[in-house]
């Protein structure tokens, strides 16, 4: 039995580090903000509640089940929310997605400059 | 295998906050951050296994819910008109003598 | 040697660079931020030294026999409640500053200053 | 630093706080960690953010006078390493620091307190008065916020004159239907926090922020003026008050009833109840009075925005968006 | 009851401050305020009756020992603190309602009298306290209500000398944490009698010298010590008159307090003075201070702002005597401190009512004004001999015993240097007297003048002149009684040898 927790546990929580840390290098290696945005969303998601379900599997008594169901129930509620007001704003600020290979990065025009590049020094 | 999850959740976070470091625009930092807190959330839970002692995942929770209420400020905030460029005020509004 | 005080080193290297923005920046509120930054430094500083090797979190347990210090710990709560008092005065302050002066760079509201002496 | 965009320095100051806090969960500090994740993550990232929207959001240009800064921050770190350098090591058990008193706490506070939290007994009886001294340093920064922000009623007409667009929170319908399935939750653990405090991570502080959020959160998303609709700001300050008062009037009981000053244990018949009581009691008076005043520095600002922003308005320069 | 006292005394004034939400209005709350005040004064004459006949009340929080809880250590020194800070308080508190209703909107009257009594619970806090922590808690309470209490000033400049004190303040107290982290780091302990015991028995030094710079340091900013006094001139000026009479009265006695608590109670002269050439230091900051200081006040043109010079000046004085390191040498520094703060309440009270009269404190606005409010001038002429120190005022008395304690050691070019600085003190006392007696007034109003005050500006009111002519009348007491203040002062220094190694 202990076997069985053990090594489901350990499958949950591999799978769920391999899928954090791909959407990372995808936040990090990609072109532009939608598509970065779309690489942490996605596997953000699936990640936590893989790992969170991890550790339910270990978990040593009923209130730290209770706890972890809980933060998966909010990363579950929350997590979509924010990236789907996220791009919404970002959208909605001017900041176009990069379409073609010659489209700049920041296509927005300067009036709309909100999101525009700042840190640039 | 809790120990290697920990490793890659911070590997994960690093990763995120150099994007948060080069930008380039604000809605990528605020995605980074997001990302961060997440990933934080994650390593508090696992951190509180490898040491033992998980019944500290309150902690986490708070991360999740502050992470959230600091996103929305983020965006109500960059909704202002401030935020534009050209709109800082020069002169000073109240006449305080 | 090194790796024994690498902790207290890396606050010290952290509450520097706060310090650094402090005194150099011009701008009003980078000067709070880097005195949050500061601040919070000396809170690592102080709980890296309330960590003691192989103890945990300061929650008795009866299976437990070995705690970090807790009292550091409740000192930082109490200075942590207290930086972050500052801090909400030190924005009031400069939020009434921006409205009375226009600007929030020190250089130039002290060039304001001097015109109108 | 050398962002000269004081957005994205906010930005990355809410990580470090993020960081640090995670640091002080791996230090044992839990609820330490508690307090820095909502207030460095939290509340001092919200403040600063509600700033530099009415200051503008970029540095004007980057001035530096580094040598005496340079100067004097060498001159400091050199002697911190010098000073530190015979400090005991990391970790190390026999660090003065872990034979003198803290072995008190650990190993009678069971007997004479019967709280497992350690920390929570040092902080609200051992050492209540710092406690105590912390409330009321919260206190005054509230009320020394109203002094310099309060905006008389009048300067503040109660319709918008600016035509203001609606914003992106007015017209988001997902943000909203999740925000208020999360409100309750968001209370409850809240409660859960105030009064776990005696036997995990927690306390009247933490809950204390953790409420004042989520109030935040409902200004921020349905309109300062629905907010205030719910507690009057008149209403916050007697509340914040309150809390000091209940914090120090503990104190006058056990003075009365002829122990000193938080003596707990002339609050009861038996010490060990007085002394439960007593940090129940306190720590109910700390929650308030932070609830309390973290919402008053929140709504002083958004009025005081407000207000600005309608000066602004008025101005013939480009207005409204 | 009575052994409560000592924490009665900073508890009442803590307390009173919520409840002045409750009252809210002005009038009440001033009047709750006064009484509060009082009977924190009352506690503090109770107090150093009893200290005197029974020695040092310890008071220890919780019923928890001392280094296990919080305790309170009232001694001879802390008396002497106590009762200086409320008595100040109490008396600048009379004038304050008139004042305030000149100076503050009214919907922040509230505000102002909390804020007024917490910075006061604060300072009496620090004085009481006996726990090294407790002080930065304290300090900080203090340092926050009165960041507010500058800011509530009329002119703009007020915001910004407030967010300069602010900066240096939080720096200073953020050194003091580091400092006190440190001692905390070796020794394992927070109260000052255990620290004192733990500290001198330590065989490592480094990182305890570490600590007292650190703590020195912070306190010096604190204290705007000459190097670092930078943000003391512009919040004085700026700050409302009343707050800038109560803070000239109290908040540089306090650091002063701080400075020599640490010194001589917790790390001992023997380290203290050892250690690091802190006398010859302090001596030369002192003297580069009282000249620098005074030659600035000497061209100031608002009067606010040369008082607020010669504060500066005055708290060189009061180093010179603390580096003596003798008892005769803190004597003198624990007597200017009540002397000094006799002098300088009285002055800024005097100029509050000038304020209130003619709206400002320009000294080309004072023309003449010795005819127009000649009680108020003469209390400034008097205050001001003291500043100089006249014989017969309060000031004499305790440069007398500095010059006394400097010539034991046989420094006569410092004790030639005190008077040199003593003359600098009489140019700018008779630049104000030239212009308030010996000038025309002033027909037409300048620009700068509130509205409201024109023309013929008249007497000020029973209830400024009379705490004004209190504290006149106690500089010229105390003058030529002296026994009260320098038996305090004496048996401070003394108990100070007496109790360290």
């Amino acid at each position: 039995m202990d076997l069985v927790i053990s090594i489901s546990s350990g499958i949950c929580l591999l799978l769920g580090s391999f899928i954090c840390v791909s959407g990372s290098i995808g936040l990090l290696r990609f072109p532009d903000f939608y598509t970065r945005m779309h690489a942490t969303s996605v596997t953000e998601t699936s990640g936590v509640a893989l790992i969170l379900i991890g550790l339910m599997i270990l978990s040593p008594d009923l209130l730290v089940f209770a706890k972890l169901v809980m933060i998966l129930l909010l990363g579950l509620l929350i997590g979509p929310t924010t990236g789907h007001v996220l791009a919404k704003a970002a959208y909605h600020n001017g900041l176009k997605p990069k379409l073609t290979k010659s489209g700049n990065e920041q296509s927005s025009v300067p009036s709309s400059e909100r999101g525009g590049d700042i840190s640039k020094s | 295998m809790i120990i290697a999850a920990t490793l890659a959740i911070f590997c994960a976070m690093i990763l995120a906050i150099s994007r948060a470091f080069m930008g380039p625009t604000l809605y990528d930092r605020i995605l980074a951050v997001n990302s961060l807190g997440t990933k934080t959330v994650l390593l508090i839970a696992l951190l509180g296994f490898v040491m033992g002692r998980p019944e500290f995942l309150d902690i986490a929770i708070v991360y999740a819910l502050i992470n959230f209420i600091s996103v929305i400020a983020v965006l109500r905030y960059s909704d202002s008109n401030q935020f534009k460029e050209n709109s800082s005020e020069n002169e000073p509004i109240g006449k305080e003598r | 040697m090194f790796i024994g005080l690498a902790n207290t080193w890396v606050a010290i290297l952290l509450m520097m660079i706060g310090l650094y923005i402090v005194i150099a920046q011009g701008n009003l509120i980078k000067k709070i931020i880097g005195l949050t930054l500061f601040q919070t430094s000396v809170f690592i500083f102080y709980i890296s030294m309330a960590k003691v090797e192989g103890g945990t979190a300061p929650i008795f347990s009866s299976d437990i026999s070995i705690y970090s210090n807790p009292l550091p710990h409740a000192l930082i709560l109490t200075a942590i409640v207290v930086g972050i008092s500052t801090t909400a005065l030190a924005l009031s302050l400069i939020v009434r500053i921006k409205e009375a002066y226009g600007t929030i760079e020190e250089e130039e509201i002290q060039g304001l200053d001097e015109e109108q002496d | 630093m050398l962002l000269k965009d004081l957005f994205a320095v906010t930005m990355l100051l809410s990580i470090y706080g993020l960081l640090s806090a995670t640091f002080f969960v791996a230090m044992d500090a839990v609820d330490v960690a508690f307090t820095e994740a909502s207030v460095g993550a939290g509340i001092s990232t919200l403040l600063l953010l509600v700033v530099i929207s009415v200051t503008g959001r970029r540095e004007r240009r980057v001035r530096h006078k580094p040598y005496a800064a340079l100067f004097v921050v060498i001159l400091t770190s050199m002697l911190l390493v010098f000073g530190t350098s015979d400090m005991p090591y990391f970790g190390s058990a026999d660090a003065p620091i872990h034979n003198h008193v803290a072995p008190r706490y650990l190993n009678d506070s069971m007997q004479e307190i019967n709280v497992p939290n350690i920390v929570t007994a040092v902080l609200a009886s051992y050492r209540a008065f710092d406690t105590f001294g912390e409330v009321v340093v919260i206190f005054t920064a509230g009320i020394g916020v109203l002094a310099l922000m309060s905006v008389s009623s009048k300067a503040l007409s109660k319709s918008q004159p600016l035509n203001r667009p609606r914003g992106l929170y007015e017209q988001h319908l997902v943000i909203r239907i999740v925000a208020k399935t999360l409100f309750p939750f968001i209370f409850l653990f809240a409660l859960y926090v105030q009064f776990h405090g005696d036997f995990g991570p927690g306390g009247g502080f933490q809950a204390g922020v953790i409420f004042a959020a989520a109030f935040i959160l409902y200004a921020m998303l349905f309109g300062l003026d629905a907010a205030t609709k719910v507690i009057k700001p008149a209403v916050i300050e007697l509340l914040a008050a309150l809390g000091v008062l209940l914090y120090g009037s503990v104190g006058i009981v056990t003075l009365l009833n002829g122990g000193n000053f938080f003596d707990y244990d002339y609050l009861l018949a038996d010490p060990i109840a007085g002394q439960h009581l007593g940090i129940l009691i306190i720590e109910l008076g700390v929650g308030i009075t932070v609830t309390c005043v973290m919402i008053m520095i929140c709504f002083g600002f958004s009025l005081r925005r407000r207000a600005y922003e309608q000066k602004v308005a008025i101005r013939p320069k480009e207005g409204a968006v | 009851m009575v052994s409560q006292l000592p924490v009665l005394q900073v508890i009442l004034p803590l307390m009173a401050a919520p409840l002045c939400l409750l009252l809210k209005r002005s009038t009440l709350v001033w009047l709750f305020c006064l009484i509060v005040s009082f009977l924190s004064l009352l506690i503090s004459i109770l107090l150093v009756q009893q200290v005197s006949t029974s020695g040092p009340i310890d008071y220890a929080f919780g019923g928890w020992d001392v280094p296990w809880g919080i305790g309170y250590r009232i001694d001879q020194l802390n008396v002497l603190l106590l009762i200086v800070i409320t008595a100040m308080s109490s008396v600048v508190l009379i004038a304050a309602k008139e004042s305030i209703a000149r100076e503050i909107d009214p919907e922040k009257h509230v505000y102002f009298y909390i804020l007024y009594l917490l910075s006061l619970s604060g300072m009496l806090g620090i004085v009481a306290t006996g726990d090294a922590f407790n002080i930065f808690v304290f300090l900080e309470i203090t340092s926050l209500s009165v960041y507010a209490l500058i800011a509530m000033g009329r002119h703009r400049r007020a915001l910004w000398a407030s967010y300069q004190y602010l900066i240096m303040g939080t720096i200073g107290a953020t050194f003091i944490l580091i400092g006190i982290g440190m001692m905390y780091q070796m020794t394992g302990t927070l109260n000052i009698t255990d620290l004192s015991v733990r500290l001198a028995e330590l065989p490592q030094k480094r990182t305890i010298l570490t600590a007292f710079v650190f703590i020195i340091v912070g306190v010096c900013l604190k204290l705007a010590l000459f190097p670092l006094h930078l943000w003391l001139p512009n919040a004085y000026t700026y700050a409302p008159s009343i707050v800038s009479a109560f803070l000239a009265a109290t908040a540089t006695k306090v650091a002063i307090y701080l400075l020599i608590r640490f010194t001589y109670s917790v790390f001992g002269p023997s380290l203290s003075f050892a250690a690091i050439p802190l006398q010859t230091l302090f001596m030369a900051l002192g003297l580069v201070g009282i000249f620098v200081a005074s030659v600035t006040a000497i061209y100031q043109t608002n009067v606010k702002k040369l008082f607020a010079y010669s504060s500066i000046a005055h708290i060189g004085y009061m180093i010179l005597g603390f580096s003596t390191g003798t008892v005769a040498g803190l004597t003198a520094t624990l007597l200017h401190v009540f002397n000094h703060a006799l002098m300088k309440s009285a002055l800024f009270l005097a100029l509050a009512a000038v304020m209130l009269r003619i709206g400002s404190v320009q000294l080309s606005s004072m023309q003449g004004l010795g005819r127009q409010m000649p009680w108020t001038m003469a209390a400034i002429v008097l205050a001001g001999l003291s500043l100089i120190g006249v014989p017969l005022t309060v000031g004499f008395v305790s440069k007398w015993y500095l010059l006394v304690a400097i010539i034991e050691q046989g420094n006569w070019v410092v004790a030639g240097l005190i008077l040199m600085g003593s003359l600098l003190a009489v140019i700018y006392v008779w630049r104000i007297v030239e212009v308030a007696y010996f000038k025309e007034p002033a027909t037409a109003q300048k620009g700068d003048v509130l509205e409201g005050a024109a023309g013929g500006s008249t007497e000020a009111p029973l209830s400024f002149l009379i705490p004004i002519w209190l504290l006149v009348g106690a500089n010229i007491y105390f003058g030529i009684d002296t026994r009260f203040s320098t038996q305090l002062a004496q048996s401070a220094a003394q108990s100070l040898f007496g109790v360290s190694p």
